[in-house]
């Protein structure tokens, strides 16, 4: 019998990274009732602009260059977590404008752009950078391990994981204490009302897609370090974040959160005890969740049902 | 979706005619268009899946994100039928179909209440269960490297025994059977069934609302689909003489919705025949030339979804009607006859409805 | 005994009371109607009897049997249908197939996964006959989505009458029509009460107090009145109404 | 570079007079056997080759198909083989076996290809082989080192050049038990090639007197290795043995060496590929790892060997060869030399050349003779113990070679029981 406390305390970090990988897309689906294919993709995308950020090929800047390789990488962590996750916002604003010949139509047409923006993404990351694995660099302060209670644990997991609470909380204030948010939040339930409110769904959809965007780029950078980077690492997180919805329910931030916790815990805790059954775990549970309760955990009735 | 009533109720159409023939003699030209025999096997294995697919998506609006785990269910058995009974080409295949019809049954039971993303999310999280064992139980499946060594049985005739061995004989005998899911499929969305299925996608509310159980439509509709799929993966294990978990995984269940899709499945029968055949071709032709193929094919496919969400088909139906309508353009159209207690009126500007009664007005 | 009888039908939807305590009950053979403001619980009250909604408290009882908390594809099948008021039909399909598909003999052959539906003469010649009912001869091969809006209205109707119902419900069917075709779908409906037992709910009282029998006004999710329209006219909520509706000139 | 690959302007000119029917198809029809063509002098010799060029080990593919080409391009710039050019065409197999079946079909159906090269992953190597034997095309297995591959799933048309898991762990595991200690724990990857290593690991463990703590199954696609590496924490073995590939395997090194654990404990991983670890931080690098060859071995004829590399390929990522080019590169000239010594691409003869190949310590740049195990067709060759090289200031000499074994020390002794292979005679015959 393992001692199950640093399980669950793993688990729960594990569960809040998904949360975060998650956050983007609850959004996008929420308000705009499509389900972002491509999530992954710009969760990959996110993690290649930071490392071009940190490390950036600057030969040819000549001394410009080469100052800004000197600043501490700290600081060109810093500065990627905060651009790169635009960076991808803005790829993301892009992909909204080519989705709009698809509103008002089947729901299905958003899934399958966005199931080949998602190929077509790939495809270029594969072009640019290449197939090979990548290494993103992370600041010293928050690399190595740390020992607590007799057991090594990873720094940047740590780190990570407040991050995720950080990035979550963060999202919850937008949402909460600013018009934008109220609008968004309205939005999730009621387009016809959003219109009546005299808001123009056109930006606020633009809007909406940028930040879920930037958010799915920011959870790849911050994943990066962890799972490492490849063209296709995108698939590892977009599963996810699709299970997770739904396990939460659609269109409810907090469903997202207790979602990625309850995915964190169930593979935590399976690879405990028998991790070969680790992945499975989650699937096993959305459909259990499911089964019983039909709109996820915290769910509400959502237009993508009919 | 129509179709003209004649074309409708006859077991065969002018387009099976046509569509039988040019496969029948594609052997004789394959190779000659810079092609090969294996690759006429594999494209009419797909459309057998690509039809039944379409049962679902196209007809009954139920996007399955999970499909390949039927598809890969089909191989399994079938191989692992002939490796443990006996070498048999139809029992395997009844088997084979029947196997898959039954996990589709089982699944349906956790789906045909769910609508849209929910039953798409459901495909997938049981697609992922289904490949996740193909993988793991691997001294049944054989695992990652699949199920090898798969025979192709002899289609045992009684008097005759016609070997299957050939590329060439078991696309003959794919295409038989490719024929005769064809002729059952255009019955069956021809019937009374099919008609329900089509109006359970328009309106799932009317359809309930003029008497018809919904749950036992999507029940009955995902079944047999998963049975065709069953049936084409039988077809794949012996192509391939192999079964692998890959054709199960979500990539693979991906493809075919893309397939269907390029090809026009929501409008017209025939579109996830013609998207098999133009997703193999650009697989084969592009792949050859350029690495980067799927960059390619990607972009065609969001550019078609973006302009012609219809599909291939769609075009086709648009240019064909388009010509329709110019060569009909001067006949008048006919009026309704107004009937007494008629309410078709003069009017049609659209009034707004009266709305915002309760939680209920929807 | 009423052909459908409803017995204090309670119906919230989170902390809000939709409908409280409703009785309600419909004679065979006559045209009842229900009326009431926008938001009074007209339309909910529609939906728990035809089974869209569960009652939380209360029974439906349809020809002595108790059909509460049924499917509504069950209770259609009992032999009530209705109409919807925002129109509901398969746009897709051609009008002739849109009663196609109500037909209960179609139905009975649902699963029928082999026999052409197109094959079946006699039933498109009685799906044509419902269409001709309803003033929509001409019109069996357009798409129900291209159809003018008066004529989806009809076509609506249709489709529920396409059931040979024994009980048939018309939620607002004058809604977004006009005078003339107001006044034409209040010929159709007389005709039509010739041969069903039929329950209209409108706010259009004029349309509604002449072709009723009997009326129940809803008001606040509570039947607070009921009767003739000769009764109801003495009836104060309706008489306010009224000469807000109609100008005074009932 | 003289190498052709069948670029898109050949393809396409090729198609047009096919279509045109200026080259008249020689046959239609089935495929017929025993395929004889006048072996004209000028017409090319094709080969297929089967890399991935995307999925998983995409980038393994392109470090194969690199060694190849470049063993094709030197045979053609001496003139071709037995008078004839050698060309080759290249179709991805997308690291997914259904793929390779099709592939495979392809090449040998409708490119006529004499021979087929390349393999990463077993799945596919396995798809290949199975078409590949239907049609009597011989086929050579660069990459892939399950066990399996020869064993079970041998054929009389398939040859292994890399190492497999057993013999990389009978190079490792005798001298980490007394070099580390006897208590070791397994990480196996959940799926064939990690099932096998493991249990030939475990055999040997037991059979030197060690003792298998735990085993713990690392399910394909995981990422999140944390829960289980608590679980080794836990069970404080001194030896964590993994048989952990591809995308897993690198998800895998990343949360190690944040834990520091490579340092805690001893780590051996059954075989590290070049192509997977190169450019990556020398400290993601921990523990000890087999190949079956590195490119500043101490040898006549590698540093020579590095150079040909770096001036056929001068973009490449890959600055040096690593093993995967170099499987891929042998595997190509031996059975170029092999076509030459039976004087004909006879396939039959060219299967009994390379059954009794032997190839010297020299000519294989590695430390001992090699030579082609019939019964298996697995190479035997040497195994080498590399770790990572810390502190070097080479970005590119990231490996330390620690230790090399003969062919006789590693060998994998219940191949020969595992393989049942078909006989010569059963396999169709052809020529090109």
């Amino acid at each position: 019998m393992p001692n199950l406390v640093p399980h669950l305390l793993n688990g729960l970090s594990l569960g809040l990274l998904f949360a975060l990988i998650a956050l983007g897309f609850m959004l996008i689906v929420g308000v705009m009732e499509l389900i972002n294919l491509a999530h992954g993709s710009l969760f990959a995308l996110g993690a290649y602009f930071a490392m071009v950020i940190i490390a950036p090929e600057l030969s040819w800047l000549g001394s410009v260059g080469e100052g800004y390789q000197a600043l501490p990488l700290a600081m060109r962590y810093g500065l990627a977590i905060l651009l790169a996750p635009v960076l991808v916002a803005v790829v993301g604003m892009g992909l909204e404008l080519c989705m709009r010949r698809t509103y008002g139509k089947k729901a299905e047409y958003g899934l399958l752009l966005t199931f080949g923006a998602a190929l077509v993404i790939e495809e270029i990351i594969r072009l640019v950078w290449g197939p090979s694995e990548q290494y993103l660099q992370v600041p010293q302060a928050v690399s190595g391990a740390f020992l607590f209670a007799g057991l090594i644990y990873s720094k940047y997991k740590l780190f990570a994981a407040l991050f995720a609470v950080f990035a979550i909380l963060l999202v919850w204030l937008f949402l909460e204490r600013t018009p934008y948010g109220a609008i968004i939040k309205a939005g999730a339930h009621d387009s016809e009302m959003v219109r009546a409110l005299g808001i123009n769904l056109t930006r606020l959809r633009l809007l909406v897609f940028g930040l879920g965007a930037g958010l799915a780029g920011l959870a790849g950078i911050v994943l990066t370090p962890i799972w490492g980077l490849r063209p296709h690492v995108g698939i590892d997180a977009v599963i996810p974040a699709f299970l997770i919805i739904v396990l939460g329910g659609i269109g409810s931030f907090w469903g997202a959160v207790l979602g990625g916790i309850l995915v964190g815990l169930a593979v935590g805790i399976t690879g405990a005890y028998a991790s070969e059954w680790s992945l499975l775990s989650m699937y096993l549970l959305l459909i259990a969740v499911v089964t019983v309760r039909a709109r996820g955990l915290l769910g509400r009735k959502s237009v993508l049902e009919a | 979706m129509g179709a003209r009533p004649s074309a409708a109720s006859a077991w065969i159409s002018g387009e099976m005619v046509c569509l039988f023939a040019v496969m029948a003699t594609l052997p004789l030209w394959i190779e000659a268009a810079g092609l090969y025999q294996y690759l006429g096997i594999e494209i009419a294995i797909w459309m057998i899946y690509g039809l039944g697919f379409n049962l679902l998506l196209g007809y009954s609006g139920l996007p399955s994100f999970g499909h390949g785990a039927f598809f890969g269910i089909g191989a399994y058995v079938f191989g692992l039928f002939q490796a443990w009974a006996f070498e048999s080409l139809l029992l395997g295949i009844a088997l084979a179909t029947v196997a898959a019809f039954a996990a589709g049954a089982v699944v349906a039971c956790f789906l045909s209440h769910r609508r849209g993303i929910y039953f798409a999310l459901m495909t997938i999280a049981f697609g992922q269960v289904f490949w996740f064992i193909a993988i793991k139980w691997h001294t049944v499946t054989g695992g990652e490297d699949g199920l090898l060594n798969i025979p192709r049985p002899a289609l045992e005739l009684g008097v005759a025994s016609l070997p299957l061995g050939s590329n060439v004989a078991l696309f003959y005998f794919v295409l038989l059977v490719f024929a005769v899911v064809v002729v059952a499929l255009w019955r069956l969305v021809h019937s009374p069934f099919g008609k329900v299925l089509q109006a359970v996608r328009q309106n799932e509310e009317r359809a309930r609302f003029v008497g018809y159980n919904v749950w036992r439509f999507k029940w009955a509709v995902f079944s047999l689909s998963a049975a065709v799929a069953g049936l084409a993966g039988s077809l794949f294990s012996m192509a391939q003489q192999s079964a692998y978990p890959d054709v199960m995984s979500l990539h693979a269940s991906g493809v075919i919705v893309m397939m269907t899709l390029i090809g026009g499945g929501f409008v017209s029968f025939w579109g996830p025949v013609v998207g098999v055949a133009v997703y193999f071709l650009a697989r084969d032709v592009l792949g050859a030339v350029t690495e980067t193929w799927l960059l390619w094919f990607g972009l065609v496919f969001v550019v078609s979804v973006l302009f012609k969400p219809e599909g291939i088909a769609g075009v086709w139906q648009e240019r064909v009607s388009g010509v329709l309508r110019l060569r009909f353009a001067d006949a008048p159209l006919r009026s309704g006859r107004t009937g007494d207690v008629s309410i078709v009126g003069p009017e049609h500007g659209e009034t707004k409805d009266a709305i915002g009664q309760s939680p209920s007005g929807r | 005994m009423a052909l459908f009888e409803a017995r204090g039908i309670h119906k919230r939807f989170g902390h809000q009371v939709v409908l409280e305590n409703i009785d309600l009950s419909f004679e065979a053979g006559r045209l009842s109607g229900i009326m009431g403001p926008n938001g009074a619980g007209k339309t909910t009250c529609f939906n728990v009897l035809t089974g869209a909604f569960k009652p939380d408290r209360g029974r439906v009882i349809f020809d002595g049997e108790d059909i509460t908390g049924r499917s509504p594809d069950a209770i259609a099948r009992k032999g009530i249908s209705r109409s919807f008021q925002t129109m509901s039909l398969f746009d897709e399909y051609t009008a002739l197939e849109n009663v196609l598909i109500a037909l209960p003999e179609v139905r009975g052959r649902g699963f029928n996964m082999i026999e052409p539906l197109a094959m079946d003469g006699e039933a498109a010649d009685r799906a044509a006959a419902v269409l001709s009912r309803v003033g929509l001869s001409g019109r069996e091969h357009r798409r129900a989505g291209d159809l003018a809006y008066g004529e989806r209205r009809a076509l609506e109707i249709a489709v529920a009458l396409a059931a040979g119902p024994r009980l048939l419900f018309l939620d607002e069917p004058t809604s977004g029509l006009g005078a003339e075709a107001t006044a034409r779908l209040a010929d159709l409906v007389l005709d039509l009460k010739r041969d069903y037992s039929i329950v209209v709910i409108e706010h259009d009282m004029r349309f509604l107090f002449g072709l009723a029998d009997t009326i129940s006004v809803i008001h606040w999710g509570q039947v607070i009145a009921g009767g003739t329209p000769d009764e109801l006219r003495g009836n104060k909520w309706v008489q306010r109404s009224m000469l807000a509706d109609l100008g005074g000139s009932p | 570079m003289s190498r052709r690959n069948l670029t898109r302007r050949s393809l396409l000119k090729k198609a047009g007079l096919l279509t045109a029917g200026v080259a008249a198809t020689p046959f239609m029809g089935p495929w017929r056997y025993n395929r004889v063509y006048a072996a004209a002098s000028d017409k090319p010799i094709v080969i297929g080759l089967t890399s991935d060029a995307s999925g998983q080990y995409a980038n393994s593919g392109a470090s194969d198909r690199r060694g190849m080409q470049l063993a094709v391009s030197e045979f053609n710039k001496k003139g071709g083989v037995l008078g004839r050019k050698v060309e080759t065409i290249h179709i991805d197999t997308e690291t997914t076996p259904a793929t390779g079946s099709r592939v495979a079909e392809r090449l040998i159906t409708r490119h006529e290809c004499a021979f087929l090269i390349g393999a990463v992953s077993s799945g596919v190597a396995n798809a290949i082989s199975q078409v590949a034997q239907k049609y009597g095309t011989v086929y050579l297995n660069t990459n892939s080192s399950s066990p399996t591959e020869s064993g079970k799933n041998c054929h009389r048309v398939k040859f292994v050049w890399d190492g497999n898991g057993t013999n990389f762990a009978q190079a490792a595991v005798k001298n980490a038990i007394s070099a580390y200690g006897k208590k070791w724990l397994l990480m196996t990857n959940d799926y064939v090639w990690g099932h096998n290593t493991s249990k030939a690991t475990r055999k040997l463990v037991d059979q030197f007197g060690g003792e298998i703590i735990d085993e713990i199954l690392v399910p394909q696609g995981t990422r999140d290795f944390s829960a289980m590496l608590l679980k080794v924490q836990q069970a404080a073995p001194q030896v964590v043995a993994a048989a952990v590939g591809g995308d897993d395997q690198k998800a895998m090194r990343q949360q190690v060496s944040q834990l520091g654990l490579g340092q805690k404990m001893a780590w051996i991983n059954n075989q590290q590929d070049w192509p997977d670890v190169y450019g990556l931080p020398i400290k993601n690098l921990f523990g000890v790892f087999g190949t079956t060859w590195y490119w500043k071995l101490d040898l006549p004829g590698v540093a020579e060997f590095v150079k040909r590399y770096q001036a056929a390929y001068p973009d490449t990522k890959i600055r040096v060869p690593g093993n995967v080019f170099y499987n891929g590169y042998m595997a190509t000239r031996e059975l170029l030399s092999a076509v030459e010594r039976a004087g004909s691409t006879n396939n039959r003869k060219v299967i009994q050349q390379l059954e009794g190949l032997k190839v010297s310590a020299r000519d294989r740049m590695q430390h001992h003779d090699a030579f082609m195990n019939p019964g298996t067709h697995q190479m035997q060759q040497t195994i080498y113990l590399a770790t990572a090289n810390a502190g070097t200031k080479d970005r590119d000499d990231m490996f330390k070679v620690l230790s090399q074994s003969s062919p006789a020390e590693v060998r994998d002794k219940g191949a020969d029981a595992a393989c049942k292979m078909e006989s010569l005679d059963a396999t169709p015959t052809y020529e090109t």
